[in-house]
């Protein structure tokens, strides 16, 4: 997109991967971030001060990858962007960090959730951070659940992976739990049978798989093939993961942390899976859905300082509060967002929230 | 009507011109030599004939069929047969399945073991050796199975591209009687040869090359009490 | 033990799809003496293609299975005449290039037509697992390793009993003296990677039944896992491209089992260069002494 | 002492017996023949005397000191250089550039000189150019230096052969058919060449060849090998009346 | 025809070509800063010019074993790495002044590469062809595993926060330097020992050349400057992580020394330069952009080799630094 006429549209430039193996996650931002924008454009625009703005996207395809995210940023740099929103992925994001701080632009990362992604005082994330969701799940597998022998399998060349499964160790130790087996695969593996079955040797009474969908799926297929017989819990990259297995009754009983779910009953949540589908002819997934809260907060932001410059969105973050489609949500001075912790259980094939103290 | 009949031929490579207009024919049963010095153009000539080379201008006939206009591989079924310079035997694979090769385009189970019981009496080196692998033949060696491979498609002509280099004196002797043989079994012969003065001794006709184009033709025997064919090519 | 036996058999099931795939990469190597990057994106063809019959377009199962084959051989007959053809001039790494061009090629391709989601896909194969004791042994993988040596044989028995086994390997060697002979060289060229690429789709089609999901990415890691299989086993050799196979699914599994799950790729890729140390032409390949 | 001491030189492939018990004894600046049928093993000997292949049995002394066991480059480093029977040329090289590589070992100058271009780079390139330029007008060269090999006519492919053998100094030089492919004309040049480079470099040739009048034109003695073994040896008067070289090689 | 030619006019290092060239580096430096820091280019094309002084690096590094040595190499990625940790780790634990730090860090990185380029030189020694490829592939991808599982260089998260002390003036003084070098190497004694390994192995032997050693000096020389290339490259993206340097990163420096023509310096230099900016060019384009690459690519290879090239060749049209220095003869 052009800007159209000067002052009155404010540019948020995007960056995530459009292409590569990790497509998915940037395509579903982009088009969250877009029913998000219609959506506000068609209610009449932002009111910033005495004036209203349109919101207009600049999305980039920045390959999931650090070269390609710096030469993307500086593309929508170029394109008068005001605000970023991204990168999707850590990798990505981490190489832009300090350049968006030198810009001392707003920057919203929607799910870069890597230890340090806010490191700088202009950037915030909506997401969980690693060590959080994997805090979470700990406690959950060893004190909810009481469990005390815990298999874990996680994806050794992925950040985001091993970023919670250090976190969640170390958590399951301080509780008083036992990691029985800790098994890594590398990126791209399609056959994890090895790995299942010194789990299943291991005297395991649950696993915990820290990873995206993909794997998973054919984790749970292959633990089903193989007669593990252990339940899993996993994080929020489990998010979408029905679609992806044949047959659901391998993923029955999982529990995995999401902040967003298709089929949750809130009426905001039906009214943009419903448009999405519209759209795009697909079920948004958490990372859709996170694309379009960043672009709520962006709005949040723009209301509250009645201002487009950056210093004074990026001042405004720390006093907004939004209720978004992954949860209400504010932001604390380090840019982490706090929010409240969603279960997503799969029970006869569905997804299913709990609530869990 | 000559069997083989070459006109007007020119060859380039890339912008050089390797064979500037020539015409010349082959009778059934002839033997003809074409001789001349280093680079001029005989190979050249040999491989446009059997298709590996297309030529600019010219034509080449070969029993009424336009061969300019036809893929290699289809020339060899009409019966021409071709040893090549450096010999290109198949290194890789063994002195028998080089040989089978040779008779790739022939159907008849019985008469390809025939020829080969022919080919291997003609070469016993070559029966001798039949499982070793091409490649670690002596150069000598590799020549006779060359040879012996392109009689194995039994053709009714043969284009021989200096067949006695690196040869021993007496296999050298031996390959023109083999040759001769050949030809009097009503196999027509084009031969190439540095050593023209054998060529000379078993041609009926010669054509003399000099860059590219035929300088002198004519008998054979004649050829060789030509005393500039003497000085230039015969060493006398 | 129980597990050993369980890893083995483990390791034998990813290894019997290395050894398929392996199979194609070597026979086009063989003859065409190109890595044909390719390849494994073939193998990603053929799983979508087997997709769009089956649940798009109901077609039955038999002849899925066949038509799928026939798509992938005539598209690797395509390659060959457009990327490949016209390089046979060109030093090899030219090919090789061209060959990764087409790689990313296809793979864009496929992303932009079934987008980068995997799509879940129900095995084809209904063959019941056997149990013995603890152990399970998968009715796919069974069919896998079944199959696999099938093809294995097959082409053995092709490339050097028939008479077009025959040409291919005068081809392999020189183009001209094969022309010479009366082989159509192009259009044996066209035969090996149809072939090939008929094998891959094979691979495509066992490898989603196997693993039950479809996606753009799908051939880029077995095809490099295959490439070295087939070198480990001796690049050319087609017995040696099944043992290759075998060999690198039976270390991957023992080294993340025994040894260490995280760094079972360099443990692998050790092995791999150790056995290339001891044997520099591989395990059943030829190392025969050039004559000078 | 004589310059090359072979004694009882054997190598086998497989079940072929492709050497046995051979016996040479070459002095210096001899002009020496090695001539057999096809397939006799005289390619063989050179390779083994190269370094090429490892003999089973026998030693190959040069100057008294053993060169079994030693590899190609060092065997060239003691003095032995060769050319090939199926020519190995740098084709992608410049012809001057194919004699200037054979001086690897003779004019040395260290890898900063290379990167840096030091002074010595200079002088010792100017030096190899010239003694190239030299080498290269005695087989009448000199007019091609910067033809790529590949673009040179056969015949004087295999000269440039035997130039790049000769710039690395050696004390013996092996030509493994030089004629090959030659006419009577460009034979006798070649004649000639090969006694110019005996005179005026002091070296020693040894040369397989089945161009008899090349052989009996140059040749001061002669190895004559049949399946192997010697069959006969001596100058070539002697040698090429013998009956039995008659029959097994020279035919009439 | 056959007069005495001049065969050689580099008779010193003071010549007039050598004082054209040096015009042009320092000329190239003023353009360099005139577009880095003026407002002619978008930022985005200011963001490319140190990933392309990188590529050249890479390129012309590279080009030393697949274009001169003739060996394929598929894990010149992995001493990119090696060199980019080794920098990155010294910058990050040194607290000396920027230029000092830096340029420890560029040395130490290229040494620290070498090292690993005479390890894996060694099977060099025994394999050729294909099963060398194998093996420079996997010991790439034996690299990127371990300082996946490697603590200290941060697992698959990586270095971050490496300052961002790569600038085009950097860049551009060691682009100079790697090109410089290794021109003169390829056109030296060792240079020539290199090549005729290349073109004939026995013969090489033949006329005392250790073909072994030349093999491992082409390897470690090619390696220590993709170390250094990896010091610029985490030095300006102050990221590092094991998964940017698989076999594909390797893939895609090869390809720029394979289009740019083997063993031809210069074409790999423009080859890096199109190959940098070619994906950049394609971004108006979104999700047609990486099957456009392809495409690219491809019709690329298929032009160099046609005979097209050759007719524009033949007919003067084609710039010199295109020519294929086949016909250079006459
Ligand atoms: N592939 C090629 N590219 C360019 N020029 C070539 C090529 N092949 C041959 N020539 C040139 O064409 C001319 C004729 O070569 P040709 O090989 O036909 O000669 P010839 O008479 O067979 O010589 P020889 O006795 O050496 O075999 C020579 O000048 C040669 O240099
Ligand atoms: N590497 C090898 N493997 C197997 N056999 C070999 C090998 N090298 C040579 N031979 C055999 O050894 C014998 C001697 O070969 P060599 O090349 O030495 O012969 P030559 O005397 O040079 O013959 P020519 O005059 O034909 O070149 C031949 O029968 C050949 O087939
Ligand atoms: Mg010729
Ligand atoms: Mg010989």
């Amino acid at each position: 997109g052009k800007k159209e006429s000067g002052s009155n549209e404010f540019m948020i430039g995007g960056l995530g991967p459009l292409s590569g193996s990790a497509a998915s996650y940037g395509v579903s931002v982009k088009q969250g971030a877009e029913i998000a924008i219609k959506k506000i454009n068609d209610e009449g625009g932002v009111k910033v001060g005495d004036e209203t703005v349109k919101l207009n996207l600049n999305f980039v395809d920045d390959e999931a990858s650090p070269e390609v995210a710096v030469s993307a940023y500086n593309t929508v740099m170029d394109g008068g962007a005001q605000a970023i929103l991204g990168a999707v992925t850590s990798d990505a994001h981490m190489a832009i960090t300090d350049r968006t701080n030198e810009d001392g632009i707003l920057t919203i990362t929607p799910s870069a959730s890597i230890a340090g992604a806010t490191a700088y005082p202009n950037i915030f994330r909506l997401c969980f951070t690693d060590p959080v969701q994997g805090e979470t799940m700990a406690k959950y597998a060893v004190e909810t659940l009481g469990h005390k022998k815990i298999a874990v399998i996680y994806n050794n060349s992925d950040p985001y992976s091993t970023g919670v499964k250090d976190a969640f160790n170390a958590e399951v130790a301080k509780l008083g739990g036992e990691i029985v087996a800790n098994e890594a695969f590398e990126k791209g593996a399609v056959d994890f049978s090895t790995q299942l079955t010194k789990i299943k040797g291991s005297g395991a009474e649950i696993i915990f798989a820290p990873i995206y969908y993909t794997e998973a799926s054919y984790i749970a297929t292959q633990a089903s093939e193989l007669n593990v017989g252990l339940p899993f819990i996993g994080t929020d990259g489990w998010d979408g993961i029905l679609a992806q297995v044949v047959d659901a009754k391998v993923l029955e009983g999982s529990v995995f942390l999401s902040p967003f779910v298709a089929t949750d009953e809130n009426p905001a949540v039906q009214s943009f899976v419903k448009a999405y589908k519209e759209e795009y002819n697909a079920v948004p997934d958490q990372f859709a859905a996170d694309g379009y809260d960043v672009v709520y907060v962006i709005k949040a932001a723009l209301e509250e300082a009645g201002s487009v410059k950056s210093e004074d969105l990026i001042a405004a973050m720390t006093k907004i509060k939004v209720d978004g489609l992954t949860g209400s949500v504010s932001f604390d001075e380090n840019g982490e967002p706090n929010k409240g912790t969603k279960f997503v259980k799969i029970e006869n094939g569905e997804y299913v929230t709990m609530t869990v103290k | 009507m000559a069997m083989l009949t070459i006109n007007n031929l020119e060859v380039y490579y890339g912008v050089i011109q390797a064979i500037k207009g020539i015409s010349f024919e082959v009778n059934e049963g002839e033997v003809i030599a074409l001789i001349g010095a280093n680079g001029a153009g005989k190979t050249t000539i040999l491989h446009t004939i059997t298709g590996l080379i297309s030529p600019k201008a010219g034509s080449v006939e070969f029993e009424g069929h336009d061969l300019t206009k036809m893929p290699a591989h289809n020339i060899v079924s009409l019966g021409m047969a071709h040893v090549p310079e450096g010999r290109r035997i198949f290194q890789e694979l063994s002195v028998f399945e080089n040989l089978k090769l040779g008779a790739y385009t022939r159907k008849d189970k019985n008469e390809i073991s025939e020829t080969l019981e022919k080919v291997y009496l003609r070469f016993p080196r070559l029966k001798e050796r039949k499982n070793q692998i091409a490649g670690t033949l002596s150069g000598g060696e590799q020549q006779m199975l060359a040879m012996g491979r392109a009689l194995m498609s039994h053709p009714k002509i043969i284009l021989m591209d200096e067949p006695s280099m690196g040869l021993s004196p007496l296999f050298v002797s031996e390959i023109f009687d083999i040759i001769k043989e050949i030809s009097d079994n009503g196999t027509t012969v084009l031969l190439v040869e540095q050593n023209a003065k054998k060529a000379l001794s078993i041609a009926d006709r010669a054509y003399v090359l000099e860059t590219g184009k035929i300088v002198l033709e004519g008998d054979a025997e004649e050829m060789m009490n030509n005393d500039s064919v003497k000085k230039a090519y015969l060493g006398e | 033990m129980g597990s050993i036996l369980e890893q083995l058999i483990n390791g034998l099931r990813s290894g019997s799809i290395y050894a398929l795939i392996a199979l194609g990469y070597t026979m086009v190597y063989g003859i065409a003496k190109m890595i044909n990057f390719a390849h494994g994106d073939i193998i990603m063809v053929g799983a979508y293609a087997l997709y769009v019959l089956i649940a798009l377009l109901k077609v039955p199962v038999m002849a899925a299975v066949f038509l799928t084959i026939i798509i992938c051989s005539v598209l690797g007959i395509i390659i060959e005449k457009v990327a490949y053809k016209p390089l046979r001039k060109a030093p090899a790494l030219s090919v090789l290039i061209t060959a990764i061009g087409v790689s990313f090629f296809l793979q864009s391709l496929a992303l932009l037509i079934f987008k980068p989601n995997p799509i879940a896909f129900k095995s084809i194969i209904n063959v019941n697992s056997i149990r013995i004791g603890d152990i399970t042994i998968s009715g796919v993988s069974l069919v896998t390793f079944i199959i696999t040596f099938i093809c294995m044989v097959s082409l053995t028995y092709f490339i050097n009993k028939t008479k077009t086994g025959a040409a291919m390997k005068a081809v392999s060697e020189d183009k001209a003296a094969a022309e010479l002979m009366g082989i159509n060289v192009n259009r044996t060229i066209s035969i090996t990677f149809a072939i090939g690429s008929g094998l891959a789709a094979v691979a495509g089609i066992l490898f989603v039944c196997q693993y039950q999901s479809i996606q753009p990415t799908l051939g880029a890691l077995p095809g490099i896992k295959a490439f070295v299989a087939a070198v480990l086993g001796g690049i050319g050799s087609i017995p040696g491209a099944m043992i290759g196979g075998l060999v690198l699914g039976l270390i991957e599994s023992i080294s993340k089992a025994y040894i260490s799950s995280q760094l079972s790729d360099a443990i692998v890729f050790g092995v791999l260069v150790v056995v290339l140390l001891v044997k520099p032409s591989g395990l059943l390949g030829k190392n025969r002494i050039e004559k000078v | 002492m004589s310059l090359l001491e072979v004694k009882n030189l054997g190598i086998s492939f497989g079940g072929l017996r492709a050497v046995d018990d051979v016996n040479l004894s070459i002095e210096e600046g001899q002009l020496y023949g090695l001539i057999g049928p096809n397939g006799a093993g005289k390619t063989t000997v050179f390779n083994l005397l190269t370094g090429v292949y490892q003999p089973t049995t026998g030693t190959i002394k040069i100057n008294g000191k053993n060169i079994v066991g030693k590899t190609p480059s060092e065997i060239c480093q003691a003095g032995i250089a060769r050319t090939f029977q199926n020519i190995r040329l740098f084709k992608k090289m410049t012809v001057l550039d194919n004699v200037k590589a054979a001086f690897h070992n003779e004019v040395q100058y260290n890898l900063a000189t290379s990167f840096f271009r030091l002074p010595n780079y200079f002088k010792l390139e100017k030096e190899m150019d010239e003694k190239a330029m030299e080498i290269l007008k005695v087989f009448d060269l000199d007019g091609e230096a910067n033809y790529l090999a590949n673009n040179l006519p056969y015949g004087k492919q295999r000269k440039l052969e035997i130039a790049r053998a000769l710039a690395t100094n050696p004390k013996l030089l092996l030509l493994d058919e030089p004629a090959a492919g030659m006419n009577p004309n460009e034979t006798a040049e070649l004649m000639d060449t090969i006694r110019l480079v005996r005179d005026r470099y002091h070296i020693t040739i040894l040369l397989i060849e089945h161009d008899m009048k090349l052989v009996t034109g140059i040749c001061e003695k002669i190895l004559v090998l049949n399946f192997g073994t010697e069959l006969a040896s001596g100058t070539p008067e002697v040698v090429l009346n013998n009956p039995e070289v008659i029959t097994a090689y020279l035919g009439e | 025809m056959k007069k005495d030619k001049k065969v050689t006019n580099n008779n010193s290092i003071f010549t007039l070509k050598n004082l054209i060239y040096l015009i042009c580096v320092i000329a190239g430096y003023f353009v360099l800063t005139y577009l880095a820091e003026g407002d002619l280019l978008s930022r985005q094309s200011k963001s490319l010019i140190i990933p392309m002084g990188i590529n050249i690096i890479l390129a012309v590094s590279l080009s030393l074993t697949v274009g001169f040595l003739g060996e394929l190499s598929l894990g010149h990625a992995g001493f990119m790495a090696i060199g980019g940790y080794t920098g990155a780790l010294i910058t990050l634990h040194m607290n000396l002044p920027k230029g000092i730090e830096f340029t420890i860090a560029l040395i130490a990185g290229g040494i620290m590469a070498a090292i690993f380029g005479f390890l894996i030189g060694l099977p060099v020694l025994r394999l050729k062809g294909d099963y060398l490829a194998i093996v420079t592939l996997a010991f790439g991808e034996i690299i990127r595993s371990v300082l996946t599982s490697l603590k200290f260089t941060g697992g698959a998260q990586g270095l971050t926060k490496i300052p961002r002390y790569s600038n085009y003036t950097w860049v551009y003084i060691v682009m100079v330097l790697t090109v410089v070098l290794i021109s003169n190497f390829v056109k030296s004694r060792h240079g020539r020992a290199i090549i005729s390994v290349r073109e004939n192995y026995i013969a090489a032997e033949s006329i005392g050349i250790k073909v072994s050693k030349y093999k491992v000096m082409a390897f470690v020389i090619a390696a220590f400057f993709a170390g250094v290339a990896g010091v610029f490259y985490g030095h300006n993206l102050s990221i590092l992580k094991p998964g940017d340097f698989d076999y594909n990163k390797s893939i895609e420096i090869l390809v720029i020394v394979v289009l740019g023509g083997m063993g031809n310096i210069k074409g790999s230099i423009i080859a890096a330069v199109a190959l940098t900016i070619l994906p950049e060019m394609l971004r108006s384009v979104d999700e047609f952009r990486t099957l456009l690459y392809a495409v690219v690519l491809i019709a690329a290879m298929l032009f160099r080799s046609s005979g097209f090239k050759t007719k524009l060749e033949e007919s003067g049209k084609l710039p010199k630094f295109m020519k294929s220095n086949k016909n250079n003869a006459k």
